[in-house]
């Protein structure tokens, strides 16, 4: 990602507009964060993401609108090993989510099932078909 | 042996992929003296739980599922790991917010729900109603050696306090399962890592990678097999391997097909843990 | 012909794991006085003590040593046991082949056994010549002094006036209070420092048993323990007065300074008047009119605060950490955001320490519920431009770089030791550290003594400290000043320097070279004198005397040239 | 029972203490020096706390015993101290005009007469039964008849009774659980029974009971200290069930010269030494979600000097320690952190462990490195968990019997927890040491003679005269 390019983050105080969206799907509270890093140490989709976990959490605090673009929250599992460890009891992938929601919401990456690999949609179980499309399709 | 009866929603992807879970799961209830009578009319639970605060409308096929559940009467069991994790999660969330509540029954015509539905996975079942004891006493064919590795994971454990099946971090009840048949749990340290869920749709190379850290951690263990509860985890866990040569994948079976080979219900040939299995 | 006993202890491995233990009580068993020697595995422990006494009952000895420790852990302990069995407590001596033996030299484990009997038998050698002692008993006055007048001293002097001991209260500063009464509120009092100081500040002003001396400072300290007579100069209307009180103890509770702004150059100190640091901002805080900023009376609406402005930096700065500046930024960034709804607060850290009672929670409610910013990572630079101030920054956790414009910027600069404490722990007779902080007799078990006998430490005098430890170590500094008081007659070591009156040709170099003060020429005729509550027993008067008229009780040429000749 | 108070004069002025870690220590002997009689009541057979269990200590790495011993011995042979070790109060009642203190005290069966035990260590050598040692943290074991270590005082054994032979068939033949009569028709006789066989004062006690004394007091002094919490709460770090896993006191016992691999550095599954160890900070700390909301503060400190003398034990080997903050806040602190930062060469990395697992004989360490931007996966040989600080059971007990005040933690709270921290809402109580929040060793003893101070005011104002 190219956030360092961005010399000047939000720090007003006034929280963004976007960013309490965040707040108010996710029903969380970021601030309360205190960036131990545990959800990244503990995600087994880390490696496949552009951002760590914690980073997600950091950008939407600094007010960072590049967190919207990132492929982090397309690359989570919810498998919920970040909430289950966080220590401030932080459902990130109620975070996730809410990236995703307002992602599509933009008009950015929005799942149809004719985008799922063919060999995919056909063999893999409803389950996960039904899953990606809730999850992704907005 | 008196017989108990449950409810019993199979959900999509036992219908469709998972045709063997379900009647190793039907048999080891007959033998078991547990009677699972399928509701009369069902849908897909949504397969997901949602999470955000505009569910309401995202759980209102869940919501049908535990409808049907309370009509049916008595307690309502799933096999699939991620059916019982949204239909618990739903329940959990419905009896905790009564707002969501009401606004969710205008919506359903078959309604209202009141709430108060508890709905289980048939580990519970085995676990809690019967107990580890009438397992073993109902084993004919003990699987003496066998040494499996039980892999739980995400549906089944996470959230731990809301779930409430077993203790998140160091859960039991599949290795208590495979001692009561005579088996051998293996050390397992991925047995609760995602194998990453229904990315199988979307990030089929990601969920691959996730996937084959299980495998290896499973055969690290020295597991002849791997022991699961969830369809999709089968599934992944298998693509996962479909390159390697069939002699050397390691085999996934169900928690149940323990049950129907250990009663004899089942054939032992017919178990992949024996067949092809490394030492 | 003396009858000595040898003991020497394993202490554990820490002896027997690299010495030959056996070897040790062998070559002392040899010597032609010592008519018992024995090893055990803990001396120290009361089995260890019992076979002491046992020893001297079944072989009448008449002096002990015990090779153990160094004789400051343990030399009290084995005293008091001969002392039980009739033995003078000075004729047993300890031996440290812990220390000198066997801690350092682990890889040499014969040439330490060598090493270890050498020092055994250099010690019964002296020991066979120990005189028995009675302890000098002197008298003690039982009033204090206090120096300074804020948290922590107020807190002694009230402890100690309230046991009914007199206090002398010696304040700098024309009035009470210190550093505190600048503060707009503590972390859990919602109060001003004033106000939270109000109770003690009016009860010290009441209290019959404590003389206050405001603008005041302390010139000079003679005597010793229980005897001090300490000079006191006050600054008045028409001059300087001096007073000299007579005290038993002193309590230094002088506490800390601000770190001059112009110091931190490179976040703009100095340079800009809207760059402060804590203490102003504190005063701000409590504005009548609210939060303003400097430069033009405006609010600001973005406040920066900095962080370790010039701790934890051995290059820039101070090399410790300061300990408070975590909680009173947070505290402060807490009260901006109230005062200040729609402002900004961040905060730049490398690490937050909040480690004390509610602390945690309190930063995190800084973050969750009043929305301060905590950004990890340095401050590169402050500075003023064209009157916009303009910092640089980075925030390690995400990666970037920050360049912010705040409406002011508040640097959390270290805490410094008082000023003018150096030259007062040299009238004190007490030693500071290299950051200029007093030095306590040991960092763990006496935090609130000093090496000089009847001279406590509170506070920040001796470190930076928050309120609950400052007012701990005040209770606490005046807990040992009750000890110290609660005794009838003082006792000292008898082991001091003694001057031989005919030999003395009283030429002063003793008198000259002495570190502590003991001697003196005596007011009767030409002949150095001795103050044996002074004497540390250094040696330093023996070794300088032309005339061999001076030395130690217990350790005369006779015995150290015994000790030498046996090691050599 | 004789715990040698006889003599002892009821007139005296005197203040209870509770509590015999370095904070109560502190306090009985600033009193008992001050010329008040002291009676210093300990849960443990012996005195002396936690800090008999460390090993060395930051910053001055001064070994801990050998810091300590001086101040317990003199605690053992003080004249104004009642020690009263191995016992409990049961109650405490304050008098009609407010004054004083009805306590009541229980001191527990050790089934040793302690009168006439010499200490002189034959029972616990013959003893044939060992089990795991709560002192050595689950790392060594002891007798079942025990002192907690050579250097204790009082220096009296005590018989575990729950895992004692003797004891246990003792009472199966009263209970009637086995047979009065042998087949041979001889009455039952309790088996073992070797450290009385070999008592040469013939001390042990088989028909021991509780005894109970009350007694008054001026003051008192709550002093109750720490546990730290169980790493078996952390079943992500395999607490409980990975034997290389230990708390940072187990760490303590294995570096310590008196402890039960004698100061080496072995880890517990196989007896090698760890080339490669890992030390996670904030394990139940700063966690409001699972643990304790609060941070331990002394943990950061503690850490730092481990990794240290793991270093200095272990040549060559790896310390790496994962943190959130390194809270180094005291005199010398920050400086001790950079010499094990860059004269020592321990590994920081800024980030918290996920989990914790074995894998092929090593143990695979899943952390993030936030300020490297990756998550890390250490190999380890051990790894140490720097458990959270919280009070312990008896302290709740005690605040409810003298209605006090305790926060969310479960730690007592002071009157005004920063102006009046030794304070508590009761006249006369007092607190010293950690059982009020985790603090370090200079500040416990710091409370604790501030305690005797506010102790000696009291009885002062009381008009009691002190003994000289």
């Amino acid at each position: 990602m190219d956030d360092s390019a961005v010399r000047a983050p939000d720090l007003s105080g006034r929280q963004a507009a976007w960013v309490r969206e965040i707040e108010t799907l996710s029903e969380q509270t970021l601030l309360a964060c205190y960036q131990c890093g545990r959800c990244s140490a503990g995600c087994p989709m880390v490696d496949e993401m552009d951002l760590l976990p914690n980073q997600v959490i950091r950008l939407v605090q600094l007010g960072m609108k590049s967190v919207l673009d990132s492929q982090a929250a397309w690359v989570c599992a919810a498998c919920l090993t970040c909430h289950a460890r966080c220590p401030k009891g932080i459902d990130l992938p109620r975070v996730m989510e809410a990236i995703r929601i307002l992602a599509v919401r933009a008009g950015g990456a929005r799942l149809l099932a004719g985008d799922m690999p063919a060999q995919e949609l056909a063999e893999a179980p409803p389950m996960a078909v039904i899953g990606a499309l809730r999850k992704a399709g907005g | 042996m008196a017989s108990r009866t449950y409810a019993y929603f199979p959900g999509c992807t036992l219908r469709s992929h998972a045709h063997e879970y379900e009647r190793q799961a039907l048999a080891a209830g007959q033998a078991l003296g547990i009677d699972l009578v399928e509701l009369p009319e069902w849908n897909c639970c949504g397969a997901t739980f949602p999470l955000n605060a505009e569910n309401v409308m995202d759980l209102i096929a869940p919501a049908r599922v535990l409808i049907a559940g309370g009509k049916a009467g008595g307690d309502l069991v799933t096999l699939c790991a991620v059916c019982f994790h949204v239909l618990r999660r739903t329940a959990n969330f419905l009896q905790t917010h009564p707002f969501a509540l009401e606004r969710l029954n205008a919506f359903v015509e078959e309604g209202p729900y009141d709430g108060q539905l508890r709905p289980r996975h048939l580990l519970e079942v085995v676990r809690d109603d019967l107990g580890w004891a009438e397992i073993r006493q109902r084993v004919t064919q003990p699987q003496a050696g066998v040494r499996l590795a039980a892999y739980y994971g995400c549906m089944l454990l996470r959230p731990g306090p809301e779930i409430g099946l077993d203790d998140p971090e160091q859960p039991s009840v599949l290795e208590n399962l495979i001692e009561a048949v005579g088996a051998q749990a293996t050390s397992f340290s991925h047995s609760s890592e995602c194998c990453g869920s229904y990315l199988a749709a979307t990030q089929p190379g990601a969920v691959e990678r996730a996937s084959l850290r299980v495998v290896e951690a499973a055969r690290a263990g020295g597991a002849a097999a791997v022991i699961t509860a969830c369809p999709l985890c089968k599934y992944n866990l298998e693509q996962a391997q479909r390159e390697q040569p069939e002699e050397s994948r390691l085999p996934v079976a169900y928690f149940t097909q323990l049950l129907t080979i250990a009663f004899g219900v089942d054939a032992p040939e017919s178990a992949p843990w024996i067949v092809g299995a490394p030492a | 012909m003396s009858r000595v006993g040898v003991f020497v202890c394993h202490c554990g491995n820490n002896i027997a794991g690299t010495l030959n233990v056996e070897q040790v009580v062998r070559a002392a068993g040899a010597h032609p006085e010592v008519s018992f020697a024995a090893d055990y595995r803990y001396m120290c422990s009361d089995p260890g003590q019992e076979l002491i006494r046992t020893a001297i009952r079944e072989h009448q000895l008449d002096a002990v040593v015990v090779a153990a420790c160094s004789p400051a852990m343990h030399e009290a302990t084995f005293r008091k046991a001969c002392a039980a069995e009739g033995v003078n407590a000075y004729r047993c001596e300890s031996a440290n082949i812990r220390e000198q033996a066997s801690w350092v030299h682990q890889k040499q484990p014969e040439a330490a056994t060598d090493k270890a009997s050498d020092i055994v038998l250099s010690v019964v050698e002296k020991v066979r010549r120990n005189a028995s002692l009675a302890p000098i008993r002197l008298p003690l006055t039982r009033r204090s002094l206090v120096i300074g007048g804020g948290i922590s001293g107020l807190t002694a002097a009230l402890d100690l006036a309230d046991a009914g001991y007199p206090v002398i209260l010696v304040e700098r500063s024309p009035a009470l209070g210190g550093k505190m009464r600048q503060f707009s509120r503590s972390y859990l009092n919602l109060a001003d420092g004033e106000q939270l100081l109000q109770d003690r500040l009016s009860r010290v002003s009441e209290h019959v048993q404590i003389q206050v001396l405001p603008s005041a400072e302390v010139r000079q300290l003679s005597g010793y323990v229980g005897n001090f007579e300490a000079r006191v100069a006050r600054q008045e209307p028409e001059g300087e007065v001096e007073f000299t009180f007579e005290v038993g103890a002193v309590i230094v509770a002088t506490g800390w300074d601000p770190y001059p702004l112009e110091r931190v150059p490179w976040l703009g100190g100095g340079s800009h008047p809207d760059i402060v640091d804590t203490l102003t901002f504190e005063r701000m805080l409590l504005q009548p009119e609210g939060l303003r900023r400097p430069s033009d009376g405006r609010v600001p609406q973005q406040v920066v605060f900095v962080q370790c402005a010039g701790s934890r930096d051995p290059e820039r700065g101070v090399p410790y950490c300061s300990k408070v500046c975590c909680m009173v930024v947070a505290k402060q960034a807490r009260a901006y955001r109230q005062q200040v709804p729609q402002g900004s607060a961040c905060v730049f850290y490398t690490d937050i320490r909040s480690g004390g009672k509610g602390y945690e929670e309190y930063v995190q409610q800084a973050a969750e519920q009043y929305g301060v910013l905590y950004l990890r990572g340095e401050v590169g630079r402050v500075e003023a431009v064209d009157g916009q101030i303009r910092l640089q920054g980075e925030d390690t956790l995400s990666g970037l770089q920050l360049e912010l414009t705040p409406d002011l910027v508040v640097l959390a600069t270290p805490l410094l030791p008082a000023a003018g404490v150096q030259e007062l722990a040299q009238v004190l007779r007490i030693s500071a550290d290299s950051n200029g902080f007093l030095s306590e007799a040991h960092p763990k078990l006496r935090p609130v003594e000093t090496l000089t006998a009847g001279v406590f430490l509170a506070g920040c005098s001796q470190g930076p400290k928050d309120i609950p430890e400052s007012v701990a170590q005040g209770g606490a500094a005046a807990a040992k000043v009750m000890q110290l008081f609660s005794q009838e007659m003082l006792l000292q070591s008898p082991t001091v320097a003694v001057v031989d009156a005919e030999i003395c040709s009283g030429c002063g170099a003793c008198i000259e070279t002495c570190p502590y003060g003991a001697r003196s020429l005596s007011r009767v005729r030409p002949v150095a004198v001795v103050n044996p509550a002074l004497c540390q027993a250094c040696g330093a008067c023996a070794v300088i005397c032309p005339n061999k008229a001076t030395e130690v009780v217990n350790w005369d040429a006779g015995q150290i040239l015994a000790m030498v000749g046996e090691v050599s | 029972m004789d715990c040698g108070g006889a003599g002892m004069s009821e007139a005296r002025p005197s203040a209870l203490v509770i509590g015999a870690g370095i904070a109560g220590i502190q306090a009985a002997l600033d009193i008992a020096n001050s010329g008040y009689r002291a009676v210093l009541v300990e849960s443990e057979p012996s005195i002396g706390g936690h800090m008999a269990q460390l090993s060395e200590t930051f910053p001055t790495l001064d070994c801990s015993q050998c810091i300590l011993t001086p101040r317990t011995v003199e605690v053992g042979h003080h004249a104004n101290i009642d020690l009263r070790t191995y016992s409990l109060v049961e109650d405490i009642r304050r008098s009609k005009d407010g004054s004083a203190f009805q306590v009541r005290i229980r001191r527990k069966a050790a089934y040793v007469d302690w009168s006439k035990c010499t200490g002189c260590g034959a029972c616990q050598e013959k003893c044939p039964f060992k089990v795991e040692s709560d002192f050595e943290r689950g790392v060594g074991v002891r007798k079942v008849i025990y002192t907690l270590s050579p250097q204790a005082v009082p220096n009296k054994p005590v018989i575990d009774a729950e895992h004692c032979r003797y004891l246990i068939s003792k009472h199966e033949i009263e209970s009637g659980t086995v047979a009065a009569l042998t087949k041979s028709g001889k009455p039952a006789e309790p088996k073992c029974g070797a450290c009385a066989k070999f008592c040469p004062t013939e001390a042990i006690d088989w028909d021991q009971k509780d005894t109970y004394e009350e007694l008054e007091v001026g003051a008192i002094v709550l002093a109750t200290g720490f546990d730290l919490m169980s790493p078996a709460q952390l079943g992500e770090y395999g607490g409980g069930q990975l034997p290389d896993v230990v708390d940072g006191l187990a760490f303590e016992r294995l570096l310590a010269a008196s402890g039960p691999t004698a100061g080496r550095v072995l880890r517990p599954s196989d007896g090698q030494e760890p080339r490669n160890v890992v030390f996670i900070q904030c394990c139940g700390s700063r966690d409001p979600a699972r643990g304790q909301p609060h941070c331990s503060k002394i943990c950061c400190m503690y850490t730092a000097k481990q990794a240290i003398l793991y270093k200095h034990h272990v040549h060559g080997g790896e310390a790496t320690v994962f943190y959130i903050d390194v809270r180094a806040a005291g005199k010398g602190y920050e400086e001790f952190l950079q010499r094990a930062q860059v004269q020592e060469q321990v590994n920081y990395i800024r980030g918290k462990v996920s989990r914790v697992y074995a894998e092929n004989g090593h143990l695979v360490v899943k952390g993030a490195d936030t300020l490297g931007h990756r998550s890390v996966d250490v190999i380890a040989d051990m790894v140490v968990l720097a458990m959270a600080v919280q009070p312990r059971p008896e302290t709740r007990r005690l605040a409810e019997m003298l209605d006090l005040a305790i926060d969310d933690s479960g730690f007592l709270c002071g009157l005004d927890e920063e102006l009046a921290p030794i304070e508590t809402l009761q006249s006369g109580v007092f607190l010293a040491g950690t059982v009020q929040g985790p603090r370090d060793i200079p500040e416990s003893v710091a409370q604790g003679s501030a305690a005797a101070g506010k102790v000696i005011q009291r009885l002062r104002q009381q008009g009691g005269e002190a003994a000289a």
